[in-house]
């Protein structure tokens, strides 16, 4: 492994904006997209969720036709829409290539899914549903010659994306990878939740003692990562994935370990490919869904790791649980938190309420790093990591 | 009456933006207007309300600016004919 | 050159090692699926709360890792798999249940199975797999891209024994095919090889 | 008829005056307010006749009598300028007078020289020019209605070349009451600028040339699709490539006028290079003077100052350059110049 997997450009759409830029500025500010939602199309009764300016995403996207590949009469699904949009804003401010050389993966858990409703099946069809179908409508958008891949490992899609993509961009597998993780608010995701009962009814609270449960968004965000220097030109800090992981709990397809070993071991895999120790870790963006249980996991496995003395905090109670979205938007935001040396406070924590020692942001500060661990942990026991590090050019 | 005169340029100077002239640059018996300083119809009115402002003198007719105004000098003998 | 492990099974068919090892009386999915469970021998009573999707790889992987042996250590033992249509049978079923606003009965047991990495994640939780697992989704076995993958974790040193295949379950098509590779053969491993084991079982499956 | 731009001048707060080299270095703003970079007015003006000229009068003819001087036009057929406050200082100074002499006690000087087209009239002195000469007031369209001006007149035939120039300044005063607005507010608000941008047009291309002026379309509180569907008609009309065009916007910092630039950027802009001015310009009603001279710039030297790159990568060619700058969210204007 001789390259190194630089993040050349990053952006995002969600609740609390469009574009990285906005959504940083919104998070600084100590803004929450999760609010109150009554839509008798999403759920029965009102619930709390972070959803997307759908005026804001068909306006622009509208325009956005003209750099299509595909016939000018293609109709796109919102799905599509949000994906290609946060692509559309890595593309404007770092042309990306799309060429042999170039890996597009899609991170989501359940794409197109609102399509399986009745009057939208009916249009559609089956086929439009299927993750590997809306890949290749985004692929043939801006004209990728690879064939798109679909990550489709639950929560932890994001993170796996990065940690997959820089094995590949390190070994010279492939220059270039982008990544989208994009999922919906839709009902099939609300109701199924809802089943689960893990829907808090409140802003979430994560690693809180009063914690009750996850709030999901809806967000869509696209980064490009590349061995080829030359891309670099444009960034003032150079940020790589040093190292990433994932692994799996073993334990239970919808519980977490209760040890905490899994998420530990992706930790261990990430530090250990970075050549980096517990030491070297200066923050933690956490997985953090606020629900009881994953919560204590990740305080278990953080201290497994010995990172119980590094600032941890969640960015759940700002986007809500974005699914497939999550890691990539939560490494975006800790690539800017790198770029910016500042660190976020874990919104909705009052009081710690995990059994192992942790020690949660309470403030958005500036903050001098180095090296972020993002992790991340999802249904099927699954998690991933990956290290976020302030490098130069090789 | 120097003291007057003296005090007269600098107000001169900064009441029509003679920005670039220091005091001693006026030549006390040189004409204000036309060849002299240049200074124009204006310029008079400035002048009118310069007297008026720091001096209390009221000028009626501006037509007789033009003998009041026609060098330094003259400006401060009719102040201090008319000055209450 | 010692043959790579593959198992395969689609259309009532059970193949290991290119050899077909169980013919299915039964030609509906589910019921073939019940006599390759009886086949392998073993009492998991989870099993039977698993989705077809799940089942299906499951089954495919009880029989892949008999008389194998993996590493000692769980979290260096990895699986990647490949799938088609995701978990579309129980995605429909969980849409089922919210249409009628009127009798609405989402199930959590059945909205658990709509992510197709639960299935790696019922083997991972079989066979206390602990290391790396993914789930691409992609419109067919795709050898090339997963040889990738599995040779560079190997290249990162992220595992010893990792598990490769292509497991998906339509409304009237079901197929898996998996193999097993380890530390030691996979500097043999060849995306071209891998691609020949499984169309020749494809195509064996198919007579 | 094609209208093409053959001088260009430009006094603002960076280091302008000279057409030969193109923003390569920046004032950065010290103060509330970005203030000129004032050139050596005697080299342009006689002594005698700067001693009445407020600051704005000065730089306005410096620009003027450069972009004039750049393309060889003597005596324009039509000298149209286009400011929003006019000559702020000498009002300020009026009005001040007014209310501490308790409106006795008034000189004239300041009130001459405050109305809005002492700048046209002492330009039209100077040269001599007797032809046309008209002045637009027009908030944040009155560059692009003054401009819009020439562009008739010169279609319609009735004459030839016109110099046209967008024109303001800042005080201290006006800036302390512009802090107290929300789009100039200290916290995420917009930074006043000044400056003051002459150009001179011709029907006939020479080897002066900087660009041709394309389109130029003015909306006033706009629907929200009208001026994407506006800007890919015009992309079209002039079959215009978005990869070979730099696009100037207005960018200003204020949040909620962010969004119409964002949105542009981001869909029917997406291939093209993004580029702003604002930052060294400041805002004011004209601000888009400054953008037309700027894009003249991009398009003769072919390249852009690292200073205005916002996003996207700078064309090895570039063919247009597209000015999109809206005043308060309520004026927009396009701009199309081509190589």
């Amino acid at each position: 492994m001789n390259k190194k997997t630089y993040i050349i450009g990053d952006s995002m759409i969600s609740s609390l904006g469009f574009g990285s830029k906005e959504n940083m500025k919104s998070l600084y500010d100590g803004n929450s997209g999760v609010q109150r939602i009554d839509d008798k199309y999403l759920y029965p009764e009102p619930f709390m969720g972070a959803r997307l300016d759908d005026k804001q995403l068909n306006r622009c996207f509208s325009s956005l036709l003209m750099m299509s590949k595909l016939p000018e009469d293609f109709e796109f699904t919102r799905f599509e829409k949000m994906a290609i949009m946060s692509m559309a804003g890595v593309y404007r401010d770092q042309t990306f290539p799309t060429d042999k050389n170039t890996l597009f993966i899609l991170s989501t858990t359940k794409g197109n899914i609102d399509l399986l409703q009745e009057d939208l099946m009916e249009k559609w069809g089956k086929e439009r549903s299927m993750l590997y179908k809306a890949a290749d409508v985004i692929a043939q958008f801006w004209g990728f010659e690879n064939k798109a891949r679909v990550l489709s490992n639950a929560c932890i899609s994001g993170v796996e994306a990065l940690h997959i993509a820089s094995k590949f961009i390190k070994q010279g597998v492939y220059e270039n990878v982008i990544i989208v993780g994009a999922d919906m608010l839709t009902e099939f995701v609300v109701s199924g939740f809802m089943s689960f009962q893990s829907l808090s009814s409140n802003v979430c609270k994560p690693f809180d003692e009063s914690r009750d449960g996850l709030n999901l968004g809806e967000a869509a965000g696209c980064i490009f990562l590349s061995s080829n220097e030359q891309y670099l030109k444009r960034n003032k800090t150079i940020l790589e994935i040093s190292g990433g992981g994932s692994s799996n709990d073993a334990n239970h397809i919808s519980g977490p370990s209760r040890t905490g070993d899994g998420q530990f071991f992706a930790i261990q895999s990430a530090m250990k490919e970075a050549e980096l120790t517990s030491k070297d870790i200066d923050h933690i963006s956490a997985h953090g869904t606020a629900t009881p249980f994953n919560d204590e996991m990740e305080s278990k496995a953080l201290n497994l790791a010995g990172l119980q003395e590094k600032p941890v905090n969640s960015l759940k109670a700002y986007f809500g649980h974005t699914l497939g979205a999550a890691g990539i938007i939560e490494s975006i935001v800790a690539i800017h938190n790198l770029v910016d040396q500042k660190i976020l406070k874990s919104l909705g924590f009052e009081k710690n309420g995990v059994p192992m020692p942790l020690i949660i942001q309470q403030k958005t500060e500036e903050y001098s790093m180095n090296n972020i661990l993002k992790t991340a942990s999802g249904f099927g026991g699954c998690n991933a990591a990956v290290i976020i590090s302030k490098t130069e050019k090789a | 009456m120097d003291k007057l005169i003296e005090e007269l340029k600098v107000e001169i100077i900064e009441a029509l933006n003679l920005e670039d002239m220091e005091p001693e640059d006026i030549d006390i018996n040189e004409p204000l207007f036309g060849d002299g300083l240049g200074l124009d119809s204006i310029d008079a009115l400035e002048l009118i309300v310069l007297l008026e402002k720091n001096y209390g003198i009221k000028v009626e007719d501006p037509k007789k600016g033009k003998e009041i105004f026609a060098s330094v000098k003259t400006m401060a003998e009719y102040i201090t004919a008319h000055q209450k | 050159m010692q043959e790579i492990k593959h198992v395969y099974i689609a259309k009532s068919c059970l193949f290991v090692n290119g050899q077909l090892v169980l013919k299915g009386e039964n030609s509906i999915f589910v019921k073939y699926l019940k006599e390759v469970y009886k086949h392998t021998d073993i009492k998991y009573s989870k099993y039977f709360k698993m989705d077809p999707l799940s089942k299906l790889g499951f089954l495919a992987a009880e029989v892949l890792l008999k008389d194998m042996k993996c590493s000692e250590s769980p979290e260096r033992n990895g699986i990647i798999l490949e799938n088609k249509v995701s978990t579309y049978l129980v995605d429909v079923k969980h849409q089922v249940t919210i249409n009628d606003k009127e009798n609405y009965f989402p199930s959590p047991a059945n909205f658990v199975y709509t992510l197709p990495n639960v299935m790696t994640g019922e083997i991972c939780i079989r066979h206390g797999f602990k290391g790396e697992n993914a789930v691409f989704v992609n419109e067919a076995f795709d050898a090339e891209f997963v040889c990738q993958y599995i040779k560079s974790m190997y290249e990162a040193d992220k595992v010893d024994m990792l598990i490769g295949g292509f497991v998906d379950a339509d409304e009237d098509e079901y197929e898996a095919f998996m193999f097993f590779t380890e530390k030691d053969n996979v500097s043999e491993l060849d995306a071209k090889m891998i691609e020949d084991l499984y169309l020749k079982s494809k195509s064996q499956a198919e007579e | 008829m094609a209208i093409y731009i053959n001088g260009i001048g430009l006094i603002s707060p960076q280091e302008t005056k000279s057409n030969a080299s193109f923003l390569e270095e920046v004032n950065v703003l010290e103060g509330d307010y970005f203030k000129i970079a004032e050139p050596p007015y005697k080299e342009y003006i006689a002594p005698r006749e700067l001693r009445r000229m407020s600051r704005v009068i000065r730089n306005g003819i410096v620009s003027a009598k450069i972009a004039l001087n750049d393309s060889g036009l003597e005596n324009p057929d039509a000298i149209l300028t286009g400011t929003g406050l006019g000559c702020a200082t000498d009002t300020e100074k009026f009005l001040m007078a007014m209310s501490e002499n308790k409106e006795s006690l008034l000189t004239p000087t300041s009130f001459i020289q405050s109305t809005h087209n002492t700048l046209g009239g002492s330009i039209a002195i100077g040269l001599g020019c007797h032809n046309y000469n008209m002045t637009y007031v027009n908030r944040g369209f009155s560059f692009e209605s003054a401009l819009l001006d020439a562009i008739l007149m010169i279609n319609g035939q009735e004459i030839e070349n016109a110099l046209v120039g967008g024109f303001d300044e800042m005080t201290e005063n006006h800036n302390k009451l512009l802090l107290t607005q929300k789009h100039y507010a200290k916290e995420n608000g917009a930074v006043a600028g000044q400056g003051s941008g002459f150009f001179a047009l011709e029907k006939q291309i020479n080897e002066n040339t900087y660009a041709e002026l394309k389109e130029l379309e003015t909306y006033f509180k706009p629907e929200d699709s009208a001026i994407e569907e506006k800007v890919l008609q015009i992309l079209k009309t002039h079959d215009v490539n978005t990869s070979e065009c730099v696009v100037l916007m207005g960018f200003n910092g204020v949040p909620v006028e962010q969004n119409k630039y964002n949105e542009l950027r981001d869909s029917v802009f997406l291939n093209s290079c993004i580029a702003q001015y604002k930052n060294l310009s400041g805002e004011y009603y004209t601000s888009s003077a400054f953008a037309f001279w700027a894009a003249s710039q991009i398009l003769k030297k072919q390249s852009l100052p690292e200073c205005m790159l916002v996003s996207g990568n700078v064309p090895s060619t570039i063919k247009h350059v597209f000015i999109y700058n809206q005043f308060l969210k309520n004026e927009h204007s396009l701009i199309l110049l081509a190589k």
